[in-house]
């Protein structure tokens, strides 16, 4: 098998008549992922996720571009000679067929008898946790019961790559989570290489081992969780992965000035110049206690307690500072020590402020 | 007390209007068929009417006659009306659906006409002098109307199913289609990621897919011509004929006498539809025609 | 809708009454015809020539009600006799032979109203068989003459020089032309009287079905050699007789669309206005065997349970005037034969009679009148039918 | 990808041309014809003889329509009137022996209506139903009801009581709830039942001619002596305008329908 | 208006044709919600939820108990006439209606006159961001715009209490988070006493004031987020609050025992005795480091590290003690110094151990 490598895939969608105006782009995309690399891409709605996913499944005719896996170039194969597999967002299950059927599905295209792909396939529902629900109809299933026999259905014919379509978007919240931890057992325990697509950050930072950020058609930013995390490249990742405190200003002279806010300016070790935005993760922001460990070069602000809402854990305090309202992480001990409407100081080390352009 | 009773309340007034109109009509026609018939002085009950029905050859080739009509035409129909569905289930997939919109309504048109009217179309294009002679004659494919095969007003029938096998063929593509359209556009992509070729496809999916709901249309569309009257009137010829025109030739023979037989014809009628509407119905119910969808 | 005249003292009073009264009763009254519907002519004819007519002279409205078939009049009757239904709707029926004899039996009409028409007495030969008697039933003032129809057979001219003159040069020409003649399956009323002619030449003449089928010994061995014949032509018949036309109707469309060369009618001015209509080609005529060609009478009746028995008597009697029985002669309107006795008929009227294009098609009065043979006894038609079924349709 | 799609079209015209617009072309043809031999495809003239009959104002054409849909729209609304409390007892409520009343109600379906028409016919005969329009409405109830029961079965099943609860908990009464929430969910279903009666009601012959005995003059009744075996080109004609007649109500309800609610939008947008 | 009390209301829910046996009760429920208070009722699927909220709505007859406002009892008003609102899961919005005309139904049936009704539904509709929607309809709205409807068709009539079941569970994630924001401010605005039904934590956790807990038909426990999250009465609400090391055991003379597992146990202060559950929540469980306070009877644990998984500015570290594998709350700072098979020392003041019988 090998690595897959999508090679400069590009789409332009047009509308149907007017050939010339595009509608939708997805710029050329140059990305590798390793043999048995969970992999997802995070993006907005409508950010063209879908789009990449089915150039790789070959779904889609690519405008350009080449899918290889490791050595075979790929590209002019149709979908069903890939040994691709897919799972979608709804189950897309058979609804005339068994479950066993469904699942046995791949393996009956590809000629296996009937004994053998049954036994698979059971087989493959036992590791989905479905072991003898076989013989039912999919609508006798639940929502997450169906995703599993999705997953069993792609998993059964050996793909070479598993290819995921925010399989779990339409489940609900608890069903998620255990799904997650499914998936994630599985992967480790049959090394498939997956390419996960999702909007859910929590879901990607959960799963993956590398991330690929996507905007409007172009992959902005591929990295491990926290790397996207402590250090996206611009705003827009930074936004999209929810991460709070980001400040719109400026440096120079060795100095940051927030543009829109005042009582937010301080020196920095930054030797670059010019506009920026500024990232101060919450956990970075240290209560001012007795016994807190500062690097030299800390920066200190002072501000008002204005809100303290309990968060499975620790706290999150939302703290004025100037007329900037600066979300901060607090565990549950220091809460305890503050209230709303009290003055408190709080301290960044200079090594966790990021800055970003654009 | 009121909550109660309230659904048979609300039930009381359709119920009691069938089972005035409808069933006291098909008592009445029953103890006719008996032989008690007031109005021509007779009281007594007898099995007469029904033992000279079995007895006639009239009644059986009557019979023969109709299972061979409403079978023909009912198996014409599913197959016509699944070529529809399935031409203008693909037509959507390609076409905007505002065309298909239009073309959706143009083939209900046929559901539409009276089957009064429907006969009659269907005697003017297939008679041997009809438009389809015509046309194959300015093809010269026929060179004389006697090459033309006898469709309309032949004692085989054919008139009689091609009118319904027209009528009915967009009933039973309606039946189908929005089963075909529940076939999710992503189907087609998850089988060919799977590896089925589009001729896996169509086996494996789609005529799976329609089967129960085709095969339950053309149960109905079967029972339907099995019980009607007007177009075999029209088209048919005097004999043999269907049941329902050979009953009503009884009931307007000019005698009171033959009413009984009449209605004895009426009553094997009925007996013999709600049998067939009873395996519709269980067909229906145990091969539920959305089975697994929901 | 209710009338007076619907109980039975007033009704009986109609029978007696002078013509004046009962025209005085009459005006006013809505009177319901119930006959096939399925001709424009026909109807055109009742309804833009003899209603409006009514109307004006004597204040009757006529409401044609169409049918589909006599038959059924007959069976409404019957059902609204059983159940005493005494002020029914229709109020003119019109009828003849078997639908004559079953309402008969069973009662079903007025009573004797013809003698009081004006019309009927003054121009109506009472005795001449067909007018007493409506295929061997005696006719008894239970209905009166509406008009007359006589069997022709049509041809093309281009197809058939010469037509035929008997049932043997029939024959002939049949076996010559294969595929070109037919005659509509039994019991069409057409196709029965074909047969019928068939029946008269083969077993030697009308005169011994004048009397009851009951009378004859051994009918069955006399009927063989009708069978024969239409068995030995039926190998040569339009699709070699494997079927037969529904009804006369049917065939004409076969005519008209030239799939055969000959087809027959009751109504010897039919061809002509199917030319005209543009049905038929214009090389379209008739013709009558030398033997002659029976020819029959159609009435119109008055029903037990009409509401309108005064308006009904003034309708008929309107319906057989000289007028409206020249009108009814012309292709133009229908094209039916007279049911008047030309003789009796003043000189103009004679002369407006004859004034009517009647169409290259057709024969001329005095040739059909020449070659009129009577109906049998309505008994032997239904033997003939049923036998026709057994020897010739189902072999 | 391409090749079969642009193969699609052409095929899928030619099909609606050979099924829908073909069967009308000889009805058309043969209502204006005069002097048609076989084997010409059009006739050699056209004449409008038959249409100036249908047209005519004696030949009661007009009367007939009017009688038909007159006699359509009332079954229609009596079914409407006994449907939506039937169905909503059915679908609604668990009702004891309730595929016994199904079964009652939906017999008319299976059960061809002639049957009981023949065997109720002196009933009504006796009771002077017979000749009326009332007479005829009763007997077109049996084999459309169903129809109308059916459709707005199917409506309520799609009608979760939640909707009535949340009209409730806005304040609405009984009453407000069945017209504010109930009927314009039930219209759709109950246009797609009353199209079926009508053009059930208006297609009745022989019941029609049964109980009606000629005194009730449908198109139907007028038009079946002409097919079945007078005048084909007056035939045609009749059958084109009983087809015209049928299509045009259908439609107009259906235009009706959509007008109702993009009226209720052009009034709300107005405002 | 007052407080809504909920005294001892009782359902069954009985197969239709025998009487006696029922398939779902829900156990008499005895609550009072203050004016003006957030309550949530949290609970897994099919655990009486819909079915308490139905009973206080009307829609349901209750079997026993009575439902108050203030002084007023209501148990036998019908539900049209409580003058309550209720926003369900669909926003089952009249979809004949304008937005406007859904908005002012309730004021219609309550014969407001037109102008007035309108004036106020659009005034509402403003307040949930929707202003210069009225005349669409509903077909014409995203999800979220339709949920916005039905919480202004719901607030519009001034209820006195407003009940919500899972209002945004059929939204996708961001939506939910902009709509949770949007109810807070409308409920904090209006004053609203406001009754939620959710099965979501966080969202429960995030709106509430208070939370009920409920179990198959039982009210588990009623409190404050964080009270429910540090202190749960019993190991249901803990596993249902989605804590993490809940180790059943047993305390006998003064001593802790895990039952399954080996490595966990220690001498306790607690004074109970018997079979119980221990909770450790991952972010009492502190790694060794050189400036750690610890309080003179914390708890010590070996372990060696088998996961660290990047979580939103912190790590979730599985740490294997014994046999057990514990979930720790690990900061990103910390997380740099171990690495997977390192062998740590956790500790646990004594004060923040959490014991709970069944
Ligand atoms: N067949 C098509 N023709 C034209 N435009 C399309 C087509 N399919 C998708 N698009 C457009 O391309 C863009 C990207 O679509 P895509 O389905 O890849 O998004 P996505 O990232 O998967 O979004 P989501 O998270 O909603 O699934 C969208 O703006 C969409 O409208
Ligand atoms: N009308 C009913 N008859 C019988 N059982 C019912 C009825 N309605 C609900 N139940 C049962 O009562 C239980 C509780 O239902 P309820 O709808 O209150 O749950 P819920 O907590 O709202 O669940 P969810 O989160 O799925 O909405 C379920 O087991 C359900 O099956
Ligand atoms: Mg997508
Ligand atoms: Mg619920």
């Amino acid at each position: 098998m090998g690595d897959l490598h999508i090679v400069n895939i590009e789409k332009h969608y047009t509308y149907s008549h007017q050939k010339s105006e595009s509608v939708f782009s997805l710029q050329p995309i140059q990305l590798t992922i390793h043999e048995g690399e969970f992999f997802s891409l995070l993006g907005p709605s409508g950010c063209g996720k879908t789009t990449l996913l089915k150039l790789v499944a070959g779904l889609l005719p690519a405008d350009n571009g080449e899918i290889w896996i490791g050595d075979n170039n790929l590209t002019t194969v149709p979908s069903e000679a890939r040994k691709f597999a897919m799972v979608f967002q709804q189950s897309l299950l058979f609804p005339h067929m068994t479950v066993e059927d469904n699942v046995a599905f791949g393996l009956k295209m590809q000629k296996v008898g009937k004994k053998i792909r049954l036994d698979q396939a059971r087989n493959m529902l036992a590791h989905v946790g479905l072991a003898g629900y076989g013989s039912r109809f999919p609508n006798e299933l639940s929502g997450g019961q169906q995703q599993r026999v999705a997953l069993a259905r792609a998993l059964v014919a050996n793909p070479h790559v598993l290819l995921m379509d925010e399989p779990f978007s339409a489940l609900d919240p608890s069903l998620r989570e255990e799904m997650r931890e499914l998936l994630l057992q599985i992967q480790q325990q049959f090394r498939v290489t997956v390419l996960f697509v999702t909007h859910d950050r929590e879901e990607a930072f959960y799963l993956s081992d590398r991330i690929g950020v996507m905007s409007e058609g172009t992959l902005l930013q591929v990295g491990k969780a926290k790397d996207l995390y402590e250090r996206p490249e611009n705003a827009k990742v930074a936004s999209f992965l929810g991460l709070k405190n980001i400040i719109e200003g400026k440096i120079s002279g060795g100095r940051f000035y927030s543009i829109a806010y005042s009582g937010i300016e301080f020196s920095v070790n930054s030797t670059e110049v010019g506009p920026c935005f500024l990232i101060l993760r919450p956990e970075v922001l240290q209560l001012a206690t007795k016994n807190i460990h500062l690097a030299s070069d800390a920066i200190q602000f002072t501000g008002k307690v204005d809100g303290l809402r309990f968060n499975h854990g620790f706290y999150s305090a939302n703290i004025q500072v100037g007329n900037y309202l600066v979300d901060c992480a607090v565990s549950s001990q220091q809460a305890e020590t503050i209230a709303v409407g009290d003055v408190v100081e709080l301290f960044v080390n200079n090594e966790d402020l990021w800055f970003v352009k654009e | 007390m009121w909550q109660k009773n309230k659904p048979y309340l609300l039930l009381l007034p359709a119920i009691s209007v069938i089972v005035l109109l409808f069933f006291g009509g098909l008592f009445d026609g029953l103890l006719k068929s008996f032989g008690y018939f007031p109005a021509i002085g007779e009281t007594r009950f007898t099995l007469t009417a029904y033992t000279a029905l079995l007895r006639s050859s009239e009644f059986w080739e009557s019979l023969e006659l109709t299972l061979r009509v409403a079978m023909l035409s009912s198996l014409l129909a599913a197959i016509l009306g699944a070529g529809i569905a399935i031409s203008l289930f693909m037509l959507n997939k390609s076409a905007n659906s505002g065309g298909t919109q239009i073309w959706h309504r143009l083939f209900q048109l046929p559901l539409t006409i009276p089957h009064l009217v429907g006969g009659y179309i269907i005697v003017l294009l297939f008679m041997q002098s009809g438009f389809i002679s015509r046309i194959f004659a300015n093809l010269g494919m026929i060179d004389a109307i006697t090459e033309f095969p006898v469709l309309v007003n032949d004692s085989f029938g054919w008139g009689i199913i091609l009118t319904y096998a027209w009528k009915e063929a967009p009933f039973v593509s309606l039946l189908i289609y929005p089963v075909l359209s529940r076939i999710h556009r992503s189907w087609r992509d998850v089988a060919r990621v799977f590896g089925a070729s589009n001729w896996n496809f169509i086996r494996e999916i789609v005529l799976p897919v329609i089967l129960p709901a085709w095969t339950i249309a053309t149960f109905i569309v079967f029972v339907f011509t099995f019980s009607a009257f007007e177009v075999p009137f029209l088209i048919g010829v005097t004999y043999p004929t269907v049941l329902p025109v050979y009953s009503y030739q009884l009931y307007t023979s000019g005698t009171l006498a033959d009413r009984p037989e009449a209605l004895a014809v009426n009553i094997v009628l009925a007996v013999l539809t709600v049998l067939l509407g009873l395996v519709v119905y269980y067909f229906s119910k145990r091969w539920n025609v959305l089975k697994g969808w929901d | 809708q209710q009338d007076p005249t619907s109980n039975a003292e007033d009704a009986d009073n109609l029978l007696v009454d002078d013509w004046q009264q009962v025209s005085e009763l009459a005006a006013g009254q809505k009177v319901n015809i119930y006959m096939w519907g399925g001709s424009e002519n026909i109807n055109r004819y009742l309804d833009e020539w003899v209603a409006p007519r009514l109307k004006e002279d004597h204040n009757v409205e006529l409401n044609r009600v169409p049918m589909s078939d006599s038959q059924d009049i007959i069976n409404q009757l019957l059902d609204e006799k059983s159940a005493a239904k005494t002020a029914g709707s229709m109020d003119i029926i019109w009828i003849n032979g078997e639908n004559f004899k079953t309402a008969k039996d069973n009662d079903l009409l007025w009573q004797e109203f013809s003698g009081q028409l004006p019309n009927f007495n003054d121009y109506v030969d009472q005795n001449a068989p067909d007018i007493a008697s409506d295929f061997g039933e005696p006719v008894e003032g239970l209905e009166a003459p509406w008009g007359k129809a006589q069997f022709v057979f049509v041809h093309d001219k281009n197809k058939s020089e010469n037509p035929p003159k008997s049932m043997e040069e029939l024959a002939q020409w049949v076996e010559a032309n294969p595929g070109q003649f037919t005659y509509p399956a039994l019991p069409d009323f057409t196709g029965s009287a074909f047969v019928r002619h068939v029946l008269y030449e083969t077993t030697g003449g009308y005169e011994q079905y004048q009397k009851p089928a009951a009378d004859i010994d051994d009918l069955a061995t006399q009927l063989e050699p009708m069978w024969d014949y239409l068995n030995a032509l039926e190998p040569y018949l339009w699709r070699e007789g494997e079927t037969y036309p529904e009804s006369l109707v049917k065939q004409d469309q076969l005519f008209a669309t030239g799939e055969i060369g000959m087809t027959m009618s009751y109504d010897p001015i039919l061809a002509a206005s199917e030319v005209l209509k543009g049905r038929f080609p214009e090389s379209t005529r008739t013709f009558v065997l030398d033997a002659g060609t029976l020819a029959n009478t159609h009435f119109l009746s008055i029903p037990f349970n009409s509401s309108a028995k005064a308006g009904a008597m003034v309708a008929i009697n309107e319906m057989m005037s000289p007028e409206a029985q020249t009108a009814k002669l012309s292709p133009e309107n229908w094209g039916n034969l007279t049911a008047l006795d030309l003789d009796k008929l003043s000189a103009e009227q004679q002369q407006a009679m004859n004034d009517v294009e009647l169409g290259a098609a057709t024969l001329s009065l005095d040739e059909l009148e020449e070659h009129q043979i009577p109906e049998l006894s309505a008994d032997y038609i239904e033997i003939i039918e049923k036998g026709w079924m057994e020897n010739v349709a189902k072999e | 990808m391409k090749k079969p799609r642009s193969l699609m079209k052409p095929i899928a015209y030619s099909l609606l041309f050979i099924f829908i617009v073909l069967p009308f072309a000889p009805l058309l043809l043969s209502s204006v014809s005069f002097g048609w031999q076989w084997p010409a495809i059009v006739p050699e003239s056209v004449n409008l003889r038959a249409w100036e009959y249908v047209v005519n104002v004696n030949s009661g054409t007009w009367q007939a329509v009017g009688v038909s849909l007159v006699i359509a729209f009332i079954v229609t609304a009596v079914n409407v009137l006994l449907a939506v409390p039937a169905a909503n007892a059915l679908v609604r409520y668990p009702l004891r022996g309730k595929w016994l009343f199904e079964a009652i109600i939906l017999a008319p379906i299976v059960i061809p209506p002639f049957v009981a028409v023949m065997g109720i016919h002196l009933t009504f005969l006796r009771l002077g139903l017979t000749e009326t329009i009332f007479g005829v409405v009763l007997a077109h109830i049996a084999p459309t009801l169903p129809y109308m029961v059916r459709a707005v079965m199917i409506s309520y099943h799609t009608l979760s009581t939640d909707w009535e609860d949340q009209a409730r908990m806005l304040g609405a009464g009984p009453v407000s709830r069945f017209t504010f929430v109930v009927i314009p969910h039930l219209l759709p279903g109950i246009a797609a039942g009353a199209s079926l009666s009508i053009l059930i009601s208006l297609s009745q012959y022989l019941i029609t001619f049964i109980i009606g005995s000629g005194q009730v003059v449908t198109l139907p009744i007028l038009l079946f002596p002409f097919i079945s075996g007078g005048d084909p080109a007056v035939a045609s004609a009749y059958s084109l305008l009983f087809a015209g007649v049928a299509i045009l109500t259908l439609f107009g309800m259906d235009l009706a329908l959509k007008r109702y609610y993009q009226n209720k939008k052009n009034t709300a947008g107005k405002i």
